[in-house]
């Protein structure tokens, strides 16, 4: 574990009008094998990836957000999103599914994966990274 | 009426491909008529036949086509965005000596030139364009 | 005329540029990503709110439940149309245009 | 001539940061053999495509400022420009590259074809189109 | 913290949660239609020259070229670097982040 | 000083290609090491060598190919996003029935998985993204 790198996965972009937060899902997926220590960061459009009731039937498109919610099975469990940016959009963080995880260190008790922060707390989360990926 | 729509982005990185072809659909259920869809930009990526999606996901490129064969579309890839980009038919591809096979253009989409969207605006009641 | 938006209105100037170049009497059709503009409360809700006054609004609904916006969280006065509706406000308008 | 149509080319993106601006070029280069009523609008970062002085030899794209002054060859004579646009850009009409062509119904005089406008001269201009094309 | 931003700031808002999530000390680098950031007396300008006090800023100087902004419509302390300058920003900063 | 580059975008729609291009090559000139280039998203259109810019363009791919070949530089096209795109290699296009000859991954580049990107990240000291 010589080796631990801190990885930030930055989300600032809306599911489905474009592919990127799907392709960035993807990314997240296949960097949870490497055991690295990971987070994810949604802020501006990209706390939209979060919300829940998404029913992507009538636009002929595949719906990923289950799969947020499967993070925690993948050992990535935190999310920080940004309340600044849920607010000028009418949004609050019960717009958004719940996304948990099974603690491991605490008797596999079921957590909270999103960590709410606001924008000075992001910005400290942006500066404790070694690589910051964004799409 | 007569419908003509633009398509000028890629098909799976932006929505527009899917909007247009939900669109075209919906065009068509309505009883007009289709005069028209031209592939500009990325949006000649539509008409690769080379393309794999994830067998749970859906296949733009083949919905495009059975569209057309369902209803005689008339798909048009723009020559000039398809060269830049990497999308030929069988003349294209010997002319450029890309080798035997390598041709890639899609069932149901031909290659033409700009002069085809120009025309479309000209003979068609609507015309309308999905983009980035 | 018809005017599609397809874009966030918290990521880019679209929707914005559009307004300013409504006429009174014109329809927009918010599409794709363009539909967030549709959501009440927000911090671009009181600019759409006003130009409603001017023009009519509409939301294509399939992309409205795509990103998981509830009917209540929708401005009053924005009219959900699906794509039969999207084709006619198209055969509606003599012209249309996409604010790409 | 019983099929003149008004054509209108929307250019609201900047030129090289993507191609947009350039394949619309195109197409008003063929779409100018079609003998239809063409004009051009410029507004947003649309109007950054006409700025004089660009120099892409840094950057290793071909430069294609220069097509725009061709355009009245080809008949391509009203280049509505939005001054709103310009005024929020830091820009001024000076900061634009000079753009005319000759009245063939005036001595082929060499007229401008820029035409200045404000937003709501703008709108009034889209106003009047048949057919509206946006890259 | 080395921040790259590529886009338009008159098209998106990806400058301004640049600029909002900056910390002292940062560098801020300008590239493709990013560096119409750098602009003298646009709307802008002010958020720009505002922000000059807690972080620096730097423009890709070919990009500004290709895009015809005079050297001295740049605003006052946007240093302009080239290719080899954006590697040594990149390489002098522990971390980069690119803000598409 | 080992650097690694990310390119989300394809050649000529968006400039990222052009830009991580100037950029690669002037972490060469500087005398820094390349561990790799990985395309992702339409990033993956890069490698392929079916492209015909204009003759008086620039060809992104032949650029890519050709700096790849001069520095023994590891150009990594992701394979998830590369099918959906319909970037393939002969393996690929085997597997997949698209016919003999259909391959059109270009010189210098390879596909390989999501993984590359991930051990780049771990392996380099500085990653710069290029994207939309």
């Amino acid at each position: 574990m010589a080796d631990v790198r801190r990885f930030l996965y930055i989300n600032r972009k809306a599911p489905y009008g474009t592919i990127y937060a799907l392709e960035s899902l993807e990314v997240v997926l296949i960097g949870a094998a490497f055991e690295q220590d990971v987070s994810l960061a949604f802020l501006d459009d990209g706390v939209f990836q979060l919300a829940k009731g998404q029913d992507t039937s009538g636009i002929g498109m595949k719906g990923f957000s289950a799969i947020y919610r499967a993070l925690g099975d993948y050992g990535v469990t935190k999310l920080y999103v940004e309340t600044d940016s849920l607010a000028t959009r009418g949004l609050t963080l019960d717009d958004l599914q719940a996304i948990t995880f099974e603690d491991e260190n605490d008797g596999y008790t079921e957590k909270p994966s999103i960590i709410p922060v606001n924008k000075a707390e992001m910005a400290k989360v942006m500066a404790e990274q070694d690589v910051v990926l964004s799409f | 009426m007569k419908f003509s729509i633009l398509v000028n982005e890629g098909p799976y990185t932006h929505q527009s491909s899917d909007s247009a072809l939900q669109f075209a659909r919906a065009v068509l259920d309505k009883g007009h008529e289709i005069y028209r869809v031209f592939f500009y930009h990325d949006g000649v990526n539509n008409g690769t036949r080379l393309t794999v999606p994830p067998v749970d996901d859906r296949n733009l490129q083949k919905r495009w086509s059975e569209l057309a064969a369902a209803h005689a579309l008339d798909l048009v890839v723009c020559i000039a965005a398809a060269q830049r980009r990497g999308v030929l038919d069988e003349g294209e591809a010997k002319r450029h000596g890309k080798g035997e096979g390598a041709a890639n253009i899609a069932p149901g989409f031909r290659i033409s030139g700009l002069g085809q969207l120009i025309e479309m605006g000209i003979q068609s009641d609507r015309l309308v364009v999905f983009g980035d | 005329m018809l005017h599609i938006v397809n874009k966030s209105p918290f990521q880019t100037s679209t929707l914005q540029s559009c307004l300013d170049h409504a006429l009174a009497g014109d329809a927009i059709l918010l599409i794709e990503d363009g539909v967030y503009a549709a959501i009440r409360g927000s911090a671009v809700a009181a600019a759409v709110t006003e130009a409603k006054g001017k023009v009519t609004f509409h939301a294509l609904g399939p992309d409205i439940a795509a990103r998981g916006i509830a009917p209540e969280k929708l401005i009053d006065g924005v009219t959900s149309v699906d794509y039969g509706g999207f084709v006619d406000l198209v055969a509606e308008h003599q012209t249309n245009q996409a604010w790409l």
